[in-house]
């Protein structure tokens, strides 16, 4: 026996991602959130009996960019065709991706009543605290004093209301089997949610409910930074207000080890 | 008589507001105006255009199959807009990020390093002024001394302390047009 | 099978369980709730997707989602519920999936009241959720006919990859009335080639109303006219009474035209030569057919339950060449057979002027029936 | 003896933005600011030795435009 | 005040304010968002309300309740956000309270794409929301005239206590004209009759859209049509250029209306007699214009953004008595100049038939345009 | 001094109440639920400065009942249209009254924002665990098991979701200034869901913020129960799920006393 | 032939079913029917009526002006609907809740008191029966017999042991009708 | 001495529910099974003494319908 040195590969594309470069603004969170999910995917074998449902939001040609089947839906609705979806094929991995505006705005209903039901399917919920596609409005998770397009004096939450925790808010309804907050923003955190993206598809394989996985974004083009700036705002300024954590996980699921 | 004036590049060149400097030029120089871009389907990553277009009587369509004049910032815009310049027109064309020559015998092709020049400059940012200066040297529809009032009224304040820089690159961006030869045809 | 007694909102539910449906998303409101209490017994009972949706806004994107899997889908409402429908309903036709949706018509607008009433016919026939697209709209006349159009719309919807509309008022869905049930179909084994169900062993496939770039959503637009075409060249349906010798016709849908059926039974007892055109596809119109009694007839009658919002489009192809006269009943109101026949009396009396506007005509005669104070 | 490895850059996605440089352990990444991409972005490139393989920059990277490889050990059964 | 240049949405945004606007309620949607984002800083500045809903539906439900106060209140969207607003726009035309809404319109159907559309012609002027009601819609076709129109719609809206849409295209929107604004009005002191401000020392007030009574259902259905009425004989207008003499008539709004213009001109030249109506007023439709024209014109051709939703009711006019032809853009295309003198010179040219339908002959010449494959 | 006895007014109908017949069945709670805020309206002396929002449901001519300005919402939209006029009328007192389909259903998204903007309107939520209005189709709120018209083997969690607890929901809001729960099956219940009642327009007089009083009410007709079995069935089994609470309390209306 | 029913009343007193089970025999008996209910505007605590239309051809409107016969079960149904009847035709009223007299000469008046009837029988419930009995003695559409078929075979499960109490209301109806004297017109 | 109070119904309001008698303490509730109100129902009455004038019928009630009266000692000064 002797010992040589052979190339190993340590990283590659994600076989469920498409070839297509996505249209993201360089540096934005959006692709890492992409990517995570397209290795759970891989690592899962699940690419093809899984179902995307895109958003209304930056993330609207998310269809271009997973190798699997995919629709778009109106925005804000992609927890009720992704409901649809999955009541005519309950043995389907069906998902959703959806910005804040589109879940935590015009969505509210539909994500709401989705956990409610217990729904099983799995949301992946980037909250870059801003509308990132029409430029950089308030969403309802802008922060307190945050200046948007839309609130140009800063968020006033007298008048504009406070943001709003969709972990929080969702982990109450008994519907729910795994809600939790993760960010996007430094190696470790971007660790944790690709085992929570793998936890919430595991939560719908076993039936378990409604899952959710909030991930915290940056979007440097709306927020007026650097990509690396962004980096450090989401850190300073998000986390504190959503504070990553497990807000619900079904007893089922403590037990699996990844 | 109506001009039409074409500006096309990447999102982030600037492309927008060198239109609007001309719009303004336009306006304060009492003529009619219109100004209107192209509010890209993809706002991320894609492309930019706008088109001016300035005239001595009311103006109908605010677009144009043939415009009198076209700046391509890149060359997507250029393999795009260079066959729609009306004949004889003018076609200025940013030669920094397009590495070929131009195709049309019939208009008036200024191939020009607008990169380079604003990054000598020390500003990238300059080089929709140093196209716009191109342009007017090809086009004398405003002058640049119009265009330069129009920096003074209407840049942002923010942007104020750029001012010179601006004007420099107006006259870079004339200077390299006036000089240049005719640009052999492929 | 033997004839029963069926309520038109249970006969439409059932008649679209037989026909093979495997999901339907709903919201209760009257006048057609019964319809989704039927399904949410029987569905679940058959191993099929039922579920109460918690608005009409989720219901028609579940209804969407659901179509885009290929399978036989279909929602019910009435009139507030499908004007919050109208997005997705857009959404739906950008994407070409076949979808069915009954609309249970009640007086407007807004809560107005649950009365029966034919006032949405514009919102479904011509206007409604934004961009260029033309559903199929039937609209059945008796319980039996409700049978037979929901059956049939399942099989225009997915032959067409359109919506199809099936368009009752409230007595339809209300009215008791024997009628036949169609036996039951099995379900679909085979799913089309657009379907997104898991991108098993091919090419991913992706369903979506965004054209980007505008072009292709030009070439969309014209794809749908082009369907729209053949539609309406092939799917026309219509019944005539009496019209052979006719010369005044009466054109009604739906519940209208069924009193004025009656009206026109008790004008030939006393010797009027009427007849009437029921239009059974409101969408495409029956405007050949029109065209062709324009030659022989004296005048038309449009009845509607409505302000006047098919009278349009017999105007539309009328093109002033005969009188046409209206007579709508509006918010709820219900015309009795009576009252037509006296319009139909009338015109066989009086000389129609073939200029003038039918709608401001009738507006002058109904303002003592309703006792209009200015 | 660290680990050796190196990455390589699908200059058909890299956007410049500079995640993967600010998190390499080993700071052996910076942009190329002599080339751009056919997008107009200047690409990353490995500017030294002591890449460890760690993929950390892939992890970061949001355009999934890089490969990373280790050199490894492996025992190899000489034949006899 | 002297002209400045002025993006179309700020412009509308602005004019608004200074037409005493007191209560702003919107959603971001492009390409109408920089309306909303205006009203964010100008409105709480000046002390008046400014709400981003968290969508269409609560938008438009919270501007019904600021109607209902008698205020001066406005929402703006665009096409899909439009659609979700149906049930809500029933409810208000219902309650007769006056609202003023903006749609930039955008290319579609569903999501298709934010590029300049008049594919919203349908769901404003003809169909929309449930029951029988009819807005006054206005298209501008420059920034100034987008201006007025603003304005003249809070007047409007107050006068019928109606529905007044501006219904503008994505071009108007977002281009920049020089143009003059309005001087501020101050905000109203008085407010109407019906308002609901609370029943300080008078008796209490209640607004509804229900007419639980389809009979009272009826008669307010009937007073909508009285008001509509006088809508139709009082607010029609339009804009007329080269007609004097003209024996071929363009008809187009807004952004075609005006790139017809240019088609015009260069017709002109080449010694065409051709001119351009300009409807100002969608809904209440110049139909007396046409009317008048139809006598001494040789034919029509109807330029639209759209798969010729306007052409329905320019053929109710024309009754077939003189040619129409039809020419548009689809999904989010907009026509140049050059494509409609080419129509031009064709019609000046060939004999348009009489019968036969535009929309038909128009697709077949549309095919190669868009490089149609079957 | 003598004493005598002189005939004293214990109770009478109250001022805020109109003349007209209520339309509701013999025994609902909709009618008690009126007259409390009625009386409150009454001692609060807010009748003239009062408007109110009307719902769609059992309640939709609750404008007919009171004797202050009114308007009638669409389905589920009473917050929005009770924040459009308070944005106008910000010193008038707004509440809305809402059924369990209307406020938990449809509306959902309407009221979770009205809450989250902490928008200063008060809000009557009659939970009577279904549909009156649309004859006793399953409610968010229909308990597990129970049997309605659209839910004929009871509601089945697995395919219909779970209960939602609205108060305990909107309570987790920031923008929620006073959230309980009450219910008017007895005597006692009904002195305190008049007390929250008057908590619930303090709390809009004082500007804390969006008020909710979420009271547990029956519905005879469609439970299928007389009246009184009703009262009971309320105690019995929705009480266990819809605890009687305060989930929401702002610390400036603690000191109120009552 | 086409013979019109409308039956009114107070919401609870089985007026819908009473119409149903109409046109249930109508159905057995090979005729064409419509049943159509007023869906009440207000669900709550409103009036109920159904017109049932039994005939030999295709039927047109399932709703009439003046139909061939009214049960009015209450005081407003009488007084909304007894200038309806069809000269000639059937008029019964429940003379429980009603206070006075019939007031046309020109139809068949039963005032007959369905309320007590019923309570005598034992279950107030049964009030629609005691009125359709009525009717039908003095408008021979269907026979009893008929009806009491019709009961059997849709009568839900639940109520089947009220069968024999129904055949009694209806027979008690029909007796008291064909019994009673002419009432006198105020 | 328990105070002594009645009450009055407006019959235009009761409905006959019932929820006043099951819940007044002195048991001095019942329907009047002899009288129908305008709408139909058996309109609820005192049937005995002992009313205290608790209130607590109204408060029950849901249509309002009751008005309740309790006889209170009152200090009279009796004139000089
Ligand atoms: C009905 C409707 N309303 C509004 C819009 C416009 N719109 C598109 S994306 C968007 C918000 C996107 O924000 P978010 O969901 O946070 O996604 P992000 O772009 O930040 O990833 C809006 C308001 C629309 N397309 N449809
Ligand atoms: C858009 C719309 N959808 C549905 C309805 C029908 N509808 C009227 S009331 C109601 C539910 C009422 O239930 P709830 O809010 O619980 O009030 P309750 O009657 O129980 O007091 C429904 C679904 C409607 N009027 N409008
Ligand atoms: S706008 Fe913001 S969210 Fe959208 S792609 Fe750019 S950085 Fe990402
Ligand atoms: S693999 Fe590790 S050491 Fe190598 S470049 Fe990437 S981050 Fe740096
Ligand atoms: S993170 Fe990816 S896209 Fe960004 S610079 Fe590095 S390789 Fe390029
Ligand atoms: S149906 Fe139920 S909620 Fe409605 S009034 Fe009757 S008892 Fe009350
Ligand atoms: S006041 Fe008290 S004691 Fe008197 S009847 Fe009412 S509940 Fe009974
Ligand atoms: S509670 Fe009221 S309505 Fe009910 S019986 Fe007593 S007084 Fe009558
Ligand atoms: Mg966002
Ligand atoms: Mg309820």
């Amino acid at each position: 026996m002797d010992t040589t040195l052979s190339a190993q590969i340590v990283y590659q594309r994600p076989q469920s991602l498409t070839e297509a470069t996505m249209h993201y603004c360089p540096g934005c969170t959006h692709g890492i959130a992409h990517r995570l999910i397209a290795e759970v995917m891989d690592e899962m074998g699940i690419r093809e009996r899984s179902i995307g449902v895109a958003p209304v939001g930056c993330s609207v040609f998310a269809y271009n960019y997973f190798d699997c089947d995919f629709v778009e839906a109106a925005h804000g609705r992609a927890p009720a065709m992704a409901t649809g979806i999955k009541r005519l094929l309950p043995d389907r991995i069906v998902f959703t991706y959806q910005g804040d505006g589109d879940l935590a705005s015009i969505g509210m209903g539909e994500i709401v009543h989705a956990a409610g039901r217990g729904e099983n399917i799995s949301v992946f919920f980037i909250n870059n605290a801003i509308y990132g596609m029409t430029s950089g409005q308030m969403a309802p998770t802008t922060l307190p004093g945050q200046k948007t397009t839309s609130s140009p004096r800063g968020r006033d939450v007298e008048t504009m209301g406070y943001p709003l925790r969709m972990a929080e808010l969702l982990a109450n309804l008994d519907g729910a089997g795994y809600v939790v907050r993760r960010s996007l923003h430094d190696p470790k955190n971007i660790r944790m949610a690709k085992k929570a993206i793998r936890l919430a598809f595991e939560t719908q394989l076993r039936g378990l409910g409604f899952s959710m996985v909030e991930l915290l974004s940056t979007c440097s083009t709306n927020w007026g930074l650097s990509p690396l700036e962004s980096l450090k705002w989401l850190e300073e300024h998000m986390i504190p207000y959503y504070p990553i954590g497990d807000f619900k996980v079904a007893d089922a699921l403590k037990e699996i080890k990844l | 008589m109506q001009t039409e004036i074409l500006i096309a590049g990447f999102g982030g060149q600037g492309v927008l507001f060198a239109g609007q400097i001309l719009a303004y030029a336009a306006m304060d120089a009492g003529r009619e105006v219109t100004w209107i871009p192209s509010y890209g389907p993809e706002m991320r990553g894609g492309t930019a255009n706008c088109t001016v277009i300035i005239s001595d009587e009311e103006i109908g369509s605010p677009l144009v199959l043939n415009p009198t004049a076209v700046i391509a910032l890149n060359l997507p815009s250029l393999e795009k807009y260079e066959p729609m310049v009306k004949p004889g027109g003018v076609l200025i064309v940013n030669a920094s990020l397009v590495n070929r020559g131009p195709r049309r015998l019939d208009i008036d092709n200024v191939f020009i390093p607008v990169n380079e020049i604003a990054e000598r400059l020390g500003n990238r940012r300059l080089l929709n002024m140093v196209a716009v200066g191109a342009l007017l040297a090809k086009l004398p529809v405003l002058t640049l001394d119009q265009i330069k009032q129009a920096l003074e009224d209407h840049l942002p304040e923010r942007h104020k302390k750029f001012m010179q820089a601006n004007l420099l690159a107006l006259q870079e961006g004339a200077d390299f047009a006036l000089q240049a030869q005719g640009v052999k045809v492929e | 099978m033997a004839k029963e007694l069926l309520k038109g909102n249970i006969a439409m539910a059932e008649a679209a369980i037989r026909a093979g449906l495997e999901g339907y998303f709903g919201y209760p409101i009257t006048p057609q709730t019964e319809l989704l209490e039927w399904m949410s017994e029987r569905m679940p009972a058959l191993g099929r997707a039922f579920l109460q949706a918690e608005s009409e806004v989720a219901a028609i994107n579940m209804l969407y989602g659901a179509a885009c899997t290929g399978a036989r889908v279909m929602t019910s409402s009435s009139s507030p519920g499908i004007s919050l429908m109208m997005e997705g309903l857009s959404y739906i036709a950008g994407t070409e999936v076949p979808v069915v949706i009954i609309d249970v018509v009640r007086g407007g607008p807004g809560l107005g009241n649950i009365a029966p009433s034919q006032g949405d016919y514009n919102q479904i026939v011509h206007g409604g959720g934004h961009g260029d697209y033309h559903p199929i709209v039937l609209a059945p006349a008796s319980v039996q006919e409700a049978i037979d159009l929901v059956v049939l719309a399942f099989d225009l919807a997915e032959k067409y990859r359109t919506i199809v509309f099936v368009m009752a008022d409230g007595n339809i869905g209300q009215m008791m009335e024997p009628a036949e049930l169609p036996p039951m179909r099995p379900i679909k084994s085979e799913y089309p080639h657009w379907a997104v169900r898991g991108a098993m062993g091919r090419e991913r496939r992706i369903l979506s109303s965004i054209y980007i770039d505008p072009k292709d959503e030009e070439v969309t637009n014209y794809r749908l006219m082009q369907v729209w075409n053949q539609i309406q060249a092939n799917e026309v349906r219509y019944r005539e009474y009496f019209l052979e010798d006719a010369d005044t016709v009466v054109i009604g849908f739906g519940t209208a035209g069924r009193i004025a059926l009656s009206a026109v039974r008790a004008a030939r007892a006393e010797g009027i030569k009427v007849g009437l055109l029921r239009p059974i596809t409101l969408s495409p119109f029956p405007a050949p057919q029109i065209e062709n009694l324009i030659q022989r007839v004296k005048g038309f009658l449009v009845v509607e339950m409505n302000a006047g919002q098919m009278l349009d489009d017999v105007l539309k192809v009328v093109k002033g060449r005969v009188p046409v006269e209206f007579y709508g009943r509006m918010g709820g109101m219900v015309p009795f057979p009576d009252e037509i026949l006296a319009e139909i009396q009338r015109m066989s009396r009086e000389d129609i002027p073939l200029d003038g506007d039918p709608r401001q005509r009738w507006m002058k005669r109904l303002a003592p029936v309703i006792h209009w104070q200015n | 003896m660290p680990a050796k490895g190196w990455i390589e850059v699908n200059e058909v996605y890299c956007k410049g933005c500079e995640l993967c440089v600010s998190e390499c352990p080993q700071h052996v990444l910076a942009l190329d600011m002599g080339r751009l991409t056919p997008k107009g972005y200047h690409p990353v490139m490995l500017i030294g030795d002591g890449c460890t393989g760690c993929g950390i920059c892939a992890i970061m990277c949001p355009e999934a435009a890089l490969t990373v490889y280790r050199e490894t050990p492996q025992k190899v059964s000489v034949a006899a």
